[in-house]
């Protein structure tokens, strides 16, 4: 069965609501307007105006708020439009929710989902594209996850919502409307994914490519491209950004000896940082070749579409990245 | 004689809070309301003009229309320079205009060209046009308001005597950030006019649903407010007058301009799930700011209307003219990627997607 | 007979915003009486007690005491259960004891020891009782107004009688997210008191220069507030009464509680650049709430002056024995760095300094 | 001639404001009470309340108004109380400071200076301990600097002061009281560091420490220690965490062959992260070792003094890092 991204998320929504009256969905426009990307379809009419709360739009306020009603016993996921305007609201994130269950050494605990659209759409400017993942994934008692396709969106979400502690869950707004295969397993209402837990998408020998949301349909399409070239790419699909599989990502290596980190994001300090510094401190001397990143551009997201593209990695960077550690052969760098 | 003084009353009386409201009596010229009319009529020329290119995908992203608040824009200039500062949010294409950006330098940038007001690095939300005193075309909903009240800082810091204008929708008027800035305003008499857009929706929320409180005008609390008529251009120019006064003299003023936006809040919303075609035309036939300046020209037999009609044709050729031109300014050139990250960049290498393959120094 | 009605007026009458004040006649009874001195001098000595553990290095970092303050506490819980929730600042250590702490949890949480509420790795700011309703000790300024507007989110949720008390002070009374909290309580009718402890300085910062409106009962504006003496626990205690059944019925009420505090702003400040020691000195002689009491004990022959002296020197015994029991708690062990960062911490790995010498497995 | 931190922070404000008018200083407590860490003693006094600015606790609010003002072509500098109380203005720091100069296409300037303590002081706690120069290093737009030393202080804040651009000015409480030697140089008015560049503060030829902020005296006191055991470390003091020194990083790197990163804040996308990828992506051929990092423990700040000492680190992790690196001996990591 194909299933959107969308309705996978919609469909762990509601069967997570129905399943426990604890459970509310609080953010802008999640109610009546059924959700700024339609992810909340239906639900304020199954579950009534208590469950689905629609906000005026004050992200301190009502991240405050549903950090408090979880303090109290009660299960808030709280959408955000889109994560830039979690900014607004990132002490709460941080201060109230993250450190919380530590500093009451375990009085308080704090099961809250944090989701929405991150990262980049197209055409929204620099102040609507921001990839938070390397600064969420940075702070102990946040878990953060970062689904990429329909078995994802409804298995870690699901998973999000069971979890005791503050989770952030970073969708995309340009997968919402992608379609994958489900299997039945995945249809199944008690279908969950391990936080934690990388998946491999492919399986390759030659190079080991991470990435995560977006980014691992790019990753698969350089695959796809680079076997034609007979490089065998292994995928890695991160999901979950914080805790990091070190492990899966470690054995992929071992296999490979090759690496290329690819995500969105700023690239200093981001996720393709993490990944290098941790393989090289635990399996350095598998590495044949140097730890290679593709990451957005190192400047804020421009409107114009030449630029835009510019600024977000494409297929053929990650192909042209891959086939650098293959082959070792660096190219110039092309100045512009 | 274009100049004479013709004398119009507001549609409305000002309801005010903690301040003595203007004078309904509003004077004006039949220059002056040509002028109007001109200007509205081009306003709205230009935002339907953004829609069909929106729908003919040359423009991409988000883009909000102002089409229906027209009047706020052109009254707010009529009382004011261009030593007066102005901030908006994304709702910013006219008021652009009205701090005197060209048809050009907003279709270009809605396009994407090198030739946009921001070399097309902004986009819709990201309009500026800082010798004019415009400083944008801000996309964090709130986030102008503190940033205004900090150029009405600078302003009195310089010891001019200008104020500023920092626009916000009925939305926005819940925002945390915005009741700090107001206090720090009201604390230190800054010249600072906030002006609420109150188009009785923030995307597909009714005031109501979002506010205790609807009476934006009153939520300054110990600062004092004016309830306009925004759908009326000399309303919205007699309260601008009066609050640049008041600022310049005893500090903080807000405006709650009463208006109304005709198109859904951006190009994804039809804009019409959350109210009835009914409120919608309603406010059209009865309130439309264009309309009633209409009425007023003829009524005061200042033009026929045939020639107001070319006007608006002559706005339609105007429009097409300037998307022609802006539809000939080529994409930023690729090296534009690494400019304007900073004004001063040391020459440091900065990196593309793939850092082997692109890095540039910044200039 | 202990528990006789005993009726005492209010020192001063309430000022009200946008509702009706209680009346000023308060009934108590001997025990009352008796408990509100017992539980305010031990208040008292416990901060005293913490000054000189500060003073001797045995607590470290920041430190806020909350001496001058004490009849707020003890007039608040005097009017609610334990199942109403209450939420604070970092001024927290007697709303703790209020809540039914220990003195050895406080003393132990303080010196950073395992015996301590927050197992030592909270400190001074971060008390937490949550089965007695209280939910913090929260050292961000102005955070803990919508965590305690979400706790009345759940109490409503729940469909419980049940209210919280956020309290906050004059510095934080600025914050713009207490304004948006506002607004969805009074939007939602959530039952929450918003308890604004205006000791008049937000660390070195006078109330009027922070503020615009220091009348903090009324910056709800559409929200209805009573002032409150807050050196009177008598007027607290109906103040609170008041206020919890006016939020179970119409929602959100602001009571600004006039208070002061003797000593600095925290450890690190002597708190006497900023106020005049007279100040000091006479709000000690003329308000001092723990006299206060005194006084009306005396009055009403419930006990002598020397059992009250008793009282106080039990106070000290008890709250050093406490202190000799808290130094006896040893610090965590060192595997406590790793729990209760997660309630589930899936068995990964985490790091210390050292990565490779320094990991543990997360519970 | 020996200064404090503080004096030197003090001193390079009055000289910058003396000279410039358009400079005012704004941020709690920053007048009357003379700064919370008393940095800007006497300036209110010497600039009058129109340039030294006391605000209320509404960090958003009044960096929204500096950063307004700042577009106004006024230069402030703006104190955080702490580092952590910037992000109930984060949105600001990142959208309406840092993108706004390339939104604009270079319509608007913003030449402002964010400062304050950053980073762990002692005994605070969870909320008042992070470190932020991971998340404001990774975005473009911002210039990002951490003073160590006194000249570093002095030399980093005149500098940031009369950039055209927005600069984050991290400090540190710890160190404001610490007394350094200076030159007369330093001491002249005109004395600036350029924003970008690292300094060598000891040479070596073994291995190369990178630290910033308190971790170069850590580091310093490291590679005493291993001096006496012959071991030649050479110490980065980084000072600016965006730009980073790339170059003066991977040169010492192809001397020494090997890298420990130390620094304060949480590892995971932390600056060490970064400077790992870095020399790997660029210089990998001359690691002779994994790179090493040392960071602040993988949890909220505990409170308790022993495990505040855990969750920091200590100039015995550095040289047992550094030994690890030279020996190639990889010590069993203890499970507590
Ligand atoms: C902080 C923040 N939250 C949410 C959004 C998404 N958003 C953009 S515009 C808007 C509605 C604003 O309504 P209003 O202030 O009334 O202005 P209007 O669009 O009516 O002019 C929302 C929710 C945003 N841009 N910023
Ligand atoms: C957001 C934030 N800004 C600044 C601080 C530093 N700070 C701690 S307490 C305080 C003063 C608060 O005063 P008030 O609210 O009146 O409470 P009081 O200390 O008088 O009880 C300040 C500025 C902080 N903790 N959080
Ligand atoms: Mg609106
Ligand atoms: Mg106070």
């Amino acid at each position: 069965k194909q299933m959107m991204v969308r309705e996978a998320l919609n469909s762990a929504l509601d069967e997570e609501m129905a399943a426990d009256p604890r459970i509310f969905l609080m953010g802008e426009e999640v109610g009546e307007y059924q959700g700024a990307y339609k992810v909340s379809k239906g639900l304020l009419h199954k579950y009534g105006p208590d469950r689905v709360v629609d906000t005026p739009i004050t992200e301190a306020g009502f991240t405050g708020l549903a950090t408090g009603a979880a303090y109290y016993g009660l299960r808030p996921v709280l959408e955000f439009m889109t994560f830039n305007f979690a900014m607004q609201a990132i002490d709460h994130l941080i201060n109230s929710a993250a450190k919380t269950h530590y500093m009451s050494g375990g009085n308080i605990s704090v099961p809250i989902v944090f989701r929405g659209p991150n990262g980049a759409a197209l055409g929204v400017g620099a102040q609507h594209s921001q990839c938070y993942a390397p600064w969420y994934g940075s702070v102990p008692g946040l878990k953060v996850v970062a689904p990429y396709s329909s078995e994802d969106a409804r298995g870690l979400l699901k998973a999000a919502i069971r979890d005791p502690d503050p989770v952030v869950f970073l969708e995309n707004e340009l997968l919402y409307g992608e379609s994958f295969r489900v299997s039945e397993e995945v249809l199944d209402p008690n279908f969950t994914l391990p936080i934690g837990k990388a998946k491999i998408e492919k399986e390759g020998t030659d190079v080991t490519i991470t990435a995560f949301s977006r980014m691992v349909g790019y990753a698969l399409k350089a695959a796809e491209t680079l076997a034609k070239e007979d490089i065998n790419a292994e995928v890695i699909n991160i999901r979950s950004i914080r805790p990091l599989d070190r492990s899966s990502i470690n054995a992929s290596v071992r296999k490979t000896n090759r690496l290329v980190t690819v995500e969105e994001g700023f690239p200093q300090h981001g996720v393709g940082a993490e990944i290098c510094a941790s393989v090289v401190e635990e399996i350095f001397e598998y590495l044949d070749a140097p730890v290679e990143r593709i990451t957005g551009a190192d400047v804020p997201m421009p409107y114009a579409a030449n630029l835009e593209r510019m600024a977000l990695p494409q297929v053929e960077d990650i192909v042209r990245a891959a086939k650098r550690v293959c082959y070792k052969s660096i190219s110039m760098a092309a100045a512009v | 004689d274009s100049t004479a003084t013709i004398t119009v009353e507001t549609s409305l009386p000002f309801t005010s809070h903690n301040v003595d409201p203007p004078s309904r009596s509003v004077e004006t010229s039949p220059m002056e309301l040509m002028t109007f009319f001109k200007d509205m009529t081009e306003m709205r020329r230009m935002e339907i003009a953004a829609d069909s290119l929106y729908k003919a995908k040359l423009i991409r992203g988000f883009c909000h229309l102002y089409d229906g608040q027209e009047a706020v824009a052109v009254g707010m200039e009529a009382a004011i320079t261009k030593k007066d500062c102005i901030i908006t949010a994304y709702r910013d294409h006219c008021i652009f205009l009205g701090r005197g950006g060209t048809l050009v330098e907003s279709f270009a940038e809605l396009m994407g060209r090198r030739d946009g007001c921001s070399r097309g690095k902004g986009g819709s939300m990201h309009f500026y046009k800082k010798e004019s005193g415009f400083y944008g075309g801000h996309g964090i909903v709130g986030a102008q308001v503190p940033l205004g009240i900090g150029l009405a800082f600078a302003q009195k810091y310089k010891k001019e005597d200008y104020v500023t204008f920092a626009m916000y929708g009925d939305g926005a008027a819940n925002q945390g950030q915005l009741f700090e800035a107001l206090n720090m305003a009201a604390l230190w008499d800054l010249p600072a006019i906030l002006v609420c857009e109150n188009n009785h929706y923030g995307m597909g929320t009714a005031e109501w649903r979002a506010a205790k409180s609807p009476a934006y005008y009153k939520r300054g609390d110990y600062v004092p407010g004016l309830r306009v008529d925004g759908m009326d251009v000399f309303a919205v120019k007699q309260a601008c007058a009066f609050a640049k006064q008041h600022a310049l003299k005893n500090g903080p003023i807000i405006l709650e301009m009463d208006t109304y936006r005709y198109h859904g809040h951006s190009m994804s919303d039809p804009g019409s799930t959350y109210r009835t075609r009914d409120e919608i035309s309603g406010v059209r036939q009865e309130r439309d700011p264009v309309e009633r300046i209409r009425s007023l020209i003829l009524a005061h037999n200042i033009a026929t209307e045939a020639e107001l009609k070319d006007i608006e044709k002559e706005n339609r050729k105007v429009v097409d003219e300037a998307i022609a031109k802006a539809k000939e300014s080529p994409m930023p050139d690729p090296s534009e990627l690494f400019t304007n990250v900073y004004v001063k960049g040391f020459g440091v290498e900065a990196y593309g997607a793939d850092r082997k393959e692109l890095r540039a120094t910044l200039p």
